[in-house]
């Protein structure tokens, strides 16, 4: 893997770029490896990546159906923050916002991972009261958190309106958060897994898994059997037709969510702001353009698209908490398919079949734990034991009764 | 934002409607025997399958009534609608999703009728 | 009646129960009670006069919803009889008889509209009528009010919020529906059909919603010069 | 220079009317009729904006939506826009715009330098630099790439315009109002359909308003008045021009943009909406938006100069400007010959390299025997000029294209009109799920199967004769208006054309140059964006391939023209390095929108006052005219608190407080949800819904009750009152007020459909004034005749019926306060009235009117939870201190069976407590977290606070909180961190009643 760096681009340049090599090879699957890996979005790639490079597990195939990141990781409004409430869920995100910090120069691929913080707005008692429980407890968890009075936010964003139907009453803000940019950490994790030697295997669908009493054998993909030691399935919306081919079912439903973008604009908007109670959040990218967030439609689908009516839920807020965007226009809009659990946390697990784990129910919120959930999911499959961080997030929960409700907490879902 | 039929009123906009996840997942009757599993089961685990989609919406806005529809969750096109306590409509093993229950119907009599003749 | 005293004192204090007027309204809202001591959500905002669409609250229209099963012969009967007109089993649509419009909400769900005070002594006979049939009579006389649009840009001011297909060809005199305007639930009954291509509607909307769908109307039909 | 490109007697303009408009703060004169665009190529004005990477010069490339160069700031100020297409802003009187992306300005921009260094900066650099050292990325390296971000400027001010939305519904939407959409709305339109045909122009007739053929005989022009004042005359057809179908969702919902005032400039007057977003369900669609002409790739095609083609046969015929004095038109198809002939007889020199080497056929012919010089079998190898064209140089091919067969030679020139071919608009119809076929002979995408009914037209379809476009949509026309139901589906007889036979086309997907691709010499692909033919071989070679991370990684197609112009010749270049046929390089997928639109036309009315509902009780007036503060709940305005002079929220709230149990308060609880439950089965109902016992309650009587969901967790709670025996008055919070009753139904109709319960919301029917306090029995006494009020004989959680202050009454003895209280519901209608006059009569009372800050304290003096504060879904009545509520007598009810699950019977679950700071001055602040010892992050929690208020009937600071096994706490100390990371509270756990801990006064 030659090193990318500002000397290597000049030297490539004089050489008009024509000497530069793939970020990853496309190999043919290879009749077994110790691990498979299926999905090639940026969980999936960095849990391979972790494997290989703190697991000594290099005999890694990944196999992706499409492109690489052509599922969530391409289609999020890449926000990163760790302010979550419980426990459990700090551990995990701000675990991932740790490999964050560092992962441009661990891969060697600018993700532009930027820290411009990121602000929650409250804008009635209850949203107080949810902000100033979450900011406590993020605190007494080591993780930074700070509140805003409605003129510190202003001075951050001033162009909000702060008197908006529901007032800006106070925020949290998390000066760690921020976005990085999406498609490189796909590519980053690809290119730097591929140089250790895994393969990365890309339109290659998985249509079975080759189970022999109760454990699993071998993935049957389009380009055909591929033997496995351990299969860890990271497909995200896809997880319950996963499981469905494993013979079991999961605690899931896969609904729509939406993003948009508008023109690029010279930068009016520095952080990320997300708000609850006039539900938009957005963020301006380095190229200018607002990233817009929405909710998700309310019913089960596949279909990869956007529907219209998130495109309305969305203009009404942005326009009431930012009014001078009336004459911005709203240049693209798409949508991505999220794997919901009831309480809206995600699910690392062992599963009724073995050697095969999940890794899956990140809903709208997963892209900011990439880093996290792929580096406990590895260590989870290596050691044959759920990685602390990831073992309160298994699937027996729902059984027990022990979910970790960010929902019920009325945390924002994204 | 998608048409639905309610089985009352009619063709009408989504935004009239409220969804109303999974149909058919009977309440236990013996709760208090049930195991955790089974419990769990019954609240949380669900089907949500690519494809045909048993589904219950309500009327919110409109007569307030709850239906049961089927729907592919691929194409988004529905199959059918029925009020609530009405047998589960079978679907087709080869309906696609890609068309109507009209046009699959159409297609499928065509290819029926060796005369060709439609309707 | 609430003491002649008070209700004189709040007329004249009318001004002062004034809510500061929404943004882009060309209402007045005195705001004070009428002479019976009464107050309706929309009492004192006058909407567009003339125009190509006009509206004004009916306020305290008599309003009982009916619940039983159609499928009761004995129910359908004493209704139909207390009512003096068989109650509409197709959906969406209303029958009117005798001042009183009973309108289809659900299949055993009505929505019965009859002049102010009517609707007390009209419950009474349906509840005595249904005696021991299972069935609910409740008075939502309160719960809503009826804005009433009218004129040739009627049907095009509901359209900029009302989802359903107002087309004479879809939609005429005596059907009704429950649908939605923007944010509001609404219910609404076209009344009757002008000869200018307008229409007549009755907007039956939540009390405290009422001001919204109002506000919303004044906005809409300024393009019309309203 | 005054419109010195003006083409005498030509075009659509009106010479009568001039229009002065102000261009890079220099002022300028067009026509009525005029674009941006059009007026300044009629001033000899080239450089029109600088592009997003490199800062290059680039000048007016087409005439429509589809444009990626000049893209202007139109206006200042309030209505200053960003990104608006020049050639889609038509000219109004003072119009004002200026480049955008430079600085200083236009002719000098600093950031040119990019271009000079552009070598450096090939697709991706930034992932590859910018690392080293990490500490810099965002103080310096991501400071200066956000620097360089963006196009236009966002305006600062708030927009005065105003928008409108509006649903439609029609059997046969049109989108493009062309030869074949016309045809289409005609076809359709006779049949009595209802028709709506949107065209993105000002005037209707697309293609046809650039073109100099005849139809039937007449001028297009004719044929085109007279189509539309048919289809003017028919009542079922709507005409939107200035109307782009901008998205195609599922079920044929579509959306369009209707352009209503933006051609008239900035109006005083807003009452007539600026835009207004049709919301569209469509039977049937027609797509019938044309086809965008394809530039080529030769070196160095970005020049200010350089434009299609067809757009210099607009600029020509439509509106009377000359692109260029010196015209090269160049081509691989015929299809540009009629401008080559149309500039000549306008008065250019026009000579014409064609990549074929034999081009045949009557137009070729017609070019030479205008003495048209013809350079066949011969690309352009690169231009000259920076801020403006002035040559190009031009060679002979090889056969395979791929190289020059000799030396190049020059040719001065100020305009390249370029003719790469077609791509039809298939937008929508992929917007809509419809496949993309590849036609080898076109040469193009066309539309395949579409789940939804919909039909393509004309050039959208790939028919590119005026003959088959006519005809196309004559019959696309009639059978969209049979399948949703009218006429018989017989298309009327086209017009006759004469056909102008066109020969087969060269297709040079690269026209090489002197130098290999990318050494100097740049083929520009996306002009908006800077993305070259070299930079997609460098995504190839490093391995991003596939389609979605070539636009990816090189940001192909991602500008505000979103690829129109790109994107196939982009997929062609792959296909090239690929040795691959382009559909197998694979098609991107179109997204919404198909061109941008602006957040106010979506939002339409939805803003300001009209943004969300404000909804208030009957009492609001009052409320206003007594100075309540207002707390929005939900999207209620409650009263929140009532100051009196002068006084703050905390001074406000302890008199309220104070005085309320001292004497009396009055509190609005109107917006407390109301559920009337009538039916036999009515007492099994609510033994389900609620964990406590309901069949045992007695008629006339209230019960406390609290609402689980199959988790079992607390989700409401409220008094249910039993009017009768089969008949319920149930209350609910405020904010589970619909959430309540959608569920009661939800399981009535689903689950139990056969139970005889009938449920009706009443929330609003009634108007509720709560009277609470010691002298609540003296004032009620003064408000009513009719009922005895004594709780002697009215007892505790009892109702009556009566008169009270002149309204008909339900008086229901419930108390949040603790206190001897009395629930007063009225109709709605008397609200008003009954409230002023208990105000009236309360005064010699001592009657305090309160907020919901009071009632909060209240409520917490005395430990009553409130749902949704101190429970978050995750709190069982046990871990309330209610297990007396939960039935153990009862078999089943909704979420018992979660109750026995491991984690939610474990020992150690946080439980509701009291907690007392050790300085009774201390309030703390909800939601602070409660550890054994304080200490360095991160520490072990072991709960939180949900309430804390200063209480002064209690005389110091209250607070209610969810500990880790609080029940068997009570006493221990804990202690409080606060945000500062200094200051700790020592705490003691408390149990959650801190006020008449006996009960007493519930009786008075």
């Amino acid at each position: 893997m030659t090193k990318y760096s500002i000397f290597s681009l000049i030297r490539n340049a004089l050489s008009y770029h024509e000497n530069w090599q793939k970020a990853w090879r496309s190999p043919d699957p290879k009749p077994a490896y110790d691990v498979v890996i299926v999905g090639g979005g940026g969980h999936g790639l960095a849990t391979a990546y972790y494997l290989a490079k703190e697991c000594g597990i290099t005999n890694v195939a990944v196999i992706e159906k499409g492109w690489l990141g052509g599922g969530n990781t391409g289609r999020n409004t890449t926000i990163v923050r760790s302010n979550y409430l419980w426990d459990e869920s700090a551990a995990l995100y701000d675990h991932a916002i740790k490999l964050w910090e560092t992962m441009s120069q661990d891969l060697n691929y600018n993700v532009m991972f930027s820290q411009r913080g990121l602000l929650h707005l409250a804008h009635n008692v209850h949203d107080m009261q949810e902000i100033g429980r979450r900011g406590h407890a993020i605190k007494l968890n080591g993780i930074d958190s700070e509140f805003l009075s409605p003129a510190q936010v202003k001075e951050m964003v001033p162009i909000i309106n702060l008197n908006c139907r529901y007032p800006v009453m106070g925020a949290l803000l998390q000066r760690r958060g921020g976005t990085a940019r999406h498609d490189a950490v796909a590519w980053g994790y690809a290119r730097a897994c591929d140089a250790m030697g895994v393969d990365i295997i890309q339109n290659c669908a998985v249509t079975g898994f080759e189970i022999e009493d109760g454990t699993v054998k071998a993935v049957e993909t389009t380009r055909g059997r591929i033997g496995a030691g351990k299969v860890g399935v990271v497909t995200a919306g896809h997880s319950s037709v996963m499981a469905e081919m494993a013979g079991f079912r999961m605690p899931l439903e896969s609904f729509p969510l939406q993003a948009f973008v508008s023109e690029p604009l010279k930068p009016v908007i520095d952080c990320v702001i997300m708000s609850n109670a006039i539900h938009a959040y957005i963020s301006q990218s380095d190229k200018g353009e607002l990233v817009i967030g929405g909710s998700g439609d309310p019913y089960i689908s596949y279909s990869q698209r956007g529907s219209f009516d998130q495109v309305e839920h969305v203009a009404g807020p942005v326009l009431e908490l930012y009014p001078v965007f009336s004459r911005v226009r709203m240049m693209r809009q798409w949508g991505g398919i999220t794997d919901v659990t009831v309480d809206r946390s995600p699910i690392l697990t062992k599963t009724p079949v073995g050697n095969m784990y999940f890794n899956c129910g990140w809903g709208t919120g997963g892209f900011k734990a990439t880093p996290g959930s792929g580096h406990v999911f590895a260590h989870s499959i290596a050691k044959g034991e759920m990685h602390p961080i990831a073992a309160p997030f298994s699937m027996d929960r729902f059984n027990t009764g022990a979910l970790i409700d960010e929902a019920a907490a009325a945390a924002v879902a994204h | 934002m998608l048409t639905i039929k309610c089985p009352w009123c009619g063709e009408r906009e989504q935004i009239e409607f409220t969804a109303g996840g999974e149909a058919h997942i009977a309440r236990p009757e013996n709760t208090a025997e049930l195991s955790d599993e089974e419990w769990g089961a019954y609240i949380y685990t669900r089907t949500n399958p690519k494809g045909v989609h048993y589904e219950r919406w309500v009327h919110s806005h409109g007569c307030g009534k709850w239906f049961n529809a089927v729907r592919h969750t691929v194409t988004d096109i529905f199959w059918d609608v029925y009020k609530i306590g009405e047998e589960k409509p079978a679907v087709p093993e080869d309906w696609d999703g890609a068309t109507t229950r009209a046009q699959y119907q159409a297609a499928t009599q065509k290819t029926a009728a060796p005369d060709g003749n439609e309707k | 009646m609430a003491e002649p005293g008070v209700t004189q004192r709040l007329a004249a204090a009318g001004a002062a129960f004034t809510d500061p007027p929404a943004e882009g309204t060309v209402s007045t809202e005195p705001g004070a009670l009428d002479a019976a001591g009464t107050r309706s959500p929309l009492s004192g905002l006058l909407g567009p006069a003339g125009g190509p669409v006009t509206f004004e609250e009916r306020p305290f229209v008599g309003k009982l919803t009916l619940r039983g099963d159609p499928s009761n012969a004995d129910f359908m009967a004493a209704a139909g009889k207390v009512l003096g007109t068989d109650i509409p089993t197709d959906p969406c649509r209303f029958v009117e008889h005798d001042g009183f419009r009973v309108h289809w909400i659900g299949f055993d769900n009505w929505l019965i509209h009859v002049p102010e005070g009517a609707e007390g002594p009209l419950k009474t006979k349906l509840e005595a009528a249904l005696e021991g049939i299972h069935s609910a009579i409740v008075d939502v006389s309160d719960y809503y009010t009826v804005i009433r649009v009218q004129g040739a840009k009627a049907r095009r001011l509901l359209q900029k919020g009302c989802p359903i297909d107002l087309h004479p060809r879809t939609f005429g005199p005596g059907q009704c529906a429950g649908t939605v305007f923007h944010h509001a639930a609404i219910f609404l009954a076209q009344t009757d059909a002008d000869t200018d291509g307008g229409a007549s509607y009755d907007i039956q909307i939540r009390w405290s919603f009422a001001r919204y769908l109002w506000d919303y109307f004044v906005d809409g039909a300024r393009e019309w010069g309203g | 220079m005054s419109q010195s490109y003006r083409i005498e007697g030509k075009g659509r303009i009106d010479r009568s009317k001039p229009i002065r408009f102000t261009w890079n703060g220099r002022s300028y004169q067009g026509y009525q009729g005029d674009t941006l665009a059009s007026a300044l190529l009629a001033n000899g004005v080239r450089l029109v904006g600088r592009s997003f990477k490199y800062h290059r010069p680039r000048g007016i490339m087409t005439a429509g939506s589809e444009e990626p160069n000049a893209v202007v700031q139109l206006e200042e100020g309030a209505r200053t826009e960003p990104n608006t297409r020049a050639t889609m802003a038509e000219l109004y009187d003072g119009l004002t715009a200026n480049a955008q992306n430079c600085w200083p300005s236009v002719e000098f921009d600093v950031g040119a330098l990019n271009a000079k260094l552009s070598r450096f900066f090939p697709a991706g650099f930034y992932y590859k630099t910018f690392m080293w050292p990490a500490a810099l990325w965002e103080p310096l390296y991501e400071k200066i790439i956000r620097r360089a971000a963006g196009m236009g400027e966002s305006p600062e001010e708030i927009d005065p315009d105003s928008y409108a939305q509006h649903f439609a519904h029609c059997d046969v939407l049109i989108a493009g109002g062309g030869p074949a959409g016309l045809s289409a709305a005609l076809a359709a339109g006779r049949t009595g359909a209802r028709v709506i045909l949107a065209d993105e122009g000002a005037e209707f007739g697309g293609s046809l308003l650039a073109d100099t053929v005849e139809i039937a005989g007449k001028p297009a022009a004719d044929w085109i008045a007279e189509t539309v004042a048919e289809l003017t005359a028919m009542p079922e057809v709507t005409l939107l021009p200035r109307t782009t179908v901008s998205a195609y969702y599922d079920h044929n919902f579509l959306t369009l943009t209707e352009r209503v005032t933006d051609h008239m400039g900035p109006r005083a007057d807003d009452s007539v909406p600026r835009q207004r977003f049709w919301k569209v369900r469509a039977k049937q669609t027609i797509l019938a938006q044309g086809a965008i002409e394809r530039p080529l790739l030769f070196a160095d095609n970005d020049r200010p100069g350089v434009m299609l083609a067809s757009a210099a046969r607009t600029y020509i015929n439509r509106y009377g400007v000359l692109p260029g004095r010196e015209i090269v038109v160049f081509t691989g198809n015929d299809s540009a010959y009629p401008a080559a002939l149309d500039a000549k007889a306008a008065g250019a020199r026009v000579e014409i390299v064609d990549l074929r080497t034999d081009p045949k056929g009557p137009l070729v012919d017609h070019a030479r025997a205008q003495g048209i010089e013809i350079h066949a079998g011969c690309g352009i190898t690169g231009t000259r000029g920076t801020k403006a064209l002035h040559g190009c140089d031009v060679a002979p091919l090889s056969e395979d294209g791929k190289s020059l067969a000799d030396e190049p030679f020059s040719i001065g020139c100020d305009c390249i009109a370029v003719a790469g071919g077609w791509n039809p608009t298939v937008h929508l119809h992929s917007q809509a799920r419809g496949k993309l076929s590849w036609d080898d002979t076109k040469q193009c995408f066309v539309p395949g199967y579409c789940q939804w009914p919909t039909r393509s037209a004309g050039a959208g379809n790939g028919t590119f004769d005026l003959a088959g476009c006519l005809d196309e949509g004559l019959k696309a026309g009639a059978a969209a208006a049979h399948e949703a139901g009218f006429g018989k589906g017989a298309a009327p007889e086209a017009p006759a054309v004469e056909l102008s036979e066109e020969g087969p086309a060269r297709q040079v997907w690269i026209v090489p140059s002197d130098v290999p691709l990318g050494h100097g010499k740049k083929h520009f692909h996306d002009h908006q964006n800077d993305v070259t033919a070299a930079d997609i071989h460098l995504a190839a070679r490093e391995g991003y391939v596939s389609v979605e991370h070539l636009k990816r990684y090189t940001t192909t197609g991602m500008g505000t023209d979103q690829g129109k112009t790109s994107n196939v010749n982009a997929l062609a270049v792959m296909a090239d390095i690929r040795n691959a046929r382009i559909p197998e390089v694979g098609t991107t997928t179109f997204r919404p929108p198909y061109v941008p639109t602006t957040f106010g036309a979506i939002g339409g009315q939805n803003r300001r006052h009209l943004f969300l509902q404000e909804r208030t009780t009957p009492m609001h007036a009052a409320h206003v005219a007594n100075g309540a503060v207002f707390e929005d709940v939900g999207d209620w305005k409650r009263p929140w608190y009532f100051p009196r002079d002068g006084e703050d929220m905390h001074e406000a709230v302890q008199r309220e407080c104070r005085q309320a149990r001292e004497t009396c308060g009055l509190l609005d609880a109107s917006t407390l949800g109301k559920i009337d439950i009538q039916g036999p089965d009515a007492a099994w109902f609510l033994n389900m819904m609620y964990t406590n016992k309901w069949d045992t309650l007695a008629v006339g009587k209230g019960r406390y009750g609290v609402m689980l969901n199959e988790h079992g967790m607390v989700i409401d709670d409220g008094v249910t009152t039993r009017l009768a025996e089969n008949h319920f008055h149930m209350t609910t919070t405020t904010g589970g007020a619909a959430r309540v009753l959608g569920m009661l139904e939800e399981w009535l109709q689903t689950e139990w459909p056969e139970r005889q319960v009938y449920c009706t919301s009443v929330t609003e029917q009634w108007a509720v004034c709560t009277i609470t306090g010691p002298n609540a029995k003296a004032l009620m006494a003064d408000l009513t005749d009719d009922i005895d009020v004594d709780p002697a004989n009215f007892p505790f959680l009892a109702y009556r019926t009566g008169t009270v202050a002149g309204a008909p009454a339900r008086v229901y003895r419930i108390s949040f306060t603790g206190d001897l209280a009395y629930e007063v519901n009225v109709p709605a209608r008397h609200g008003l009235a009954v409230w002023t006059t208990i105000l009236e009569r309360g005064r010699k009372h001592g009657l305090v009117q309160y907020g919901t800050e009071t009632m909060h304290v209240l409520r917490a003096e005395k430990g009553f939870i409130i749902v949704g504060q101190d429970t978050d879904g995750t709190v069982t009545p046990m871990d309330l201190g209610m297990n007396w509520i939960v039935s153990k007598k009862k078999d089943d009810f909704i979420g018992k069976r979660s109750h026995s699950r491991s984690d939610t019977a474990r020992e150690g679950r946080k439980q509701l407590v009291g907690i007392m700071t050790e300085d009774p001055n201390v309030v703390l602040p909800e939601g602070a977290h409660l550890v054994n010892q304080p200490g360095k992050p991160p520490i072990a929690m072991e709960g939180h606070v949900t309430s804390s208020y200063m209480s002064p009937n209690v005389g110091r600071s209250i607070a209610l909180g969810l500990i880790k096994g609080g029940r068997d706490r009570i006493g221990d100390t804990l202690h409080a961190p606060m945000m500062d990371g200094k200051t700790v509270h020592k705490v003691t756990l408390t149990e959650p009643v801190f006020f008449d801990k006996e009960g007493k006064r519930t009786n008075g």
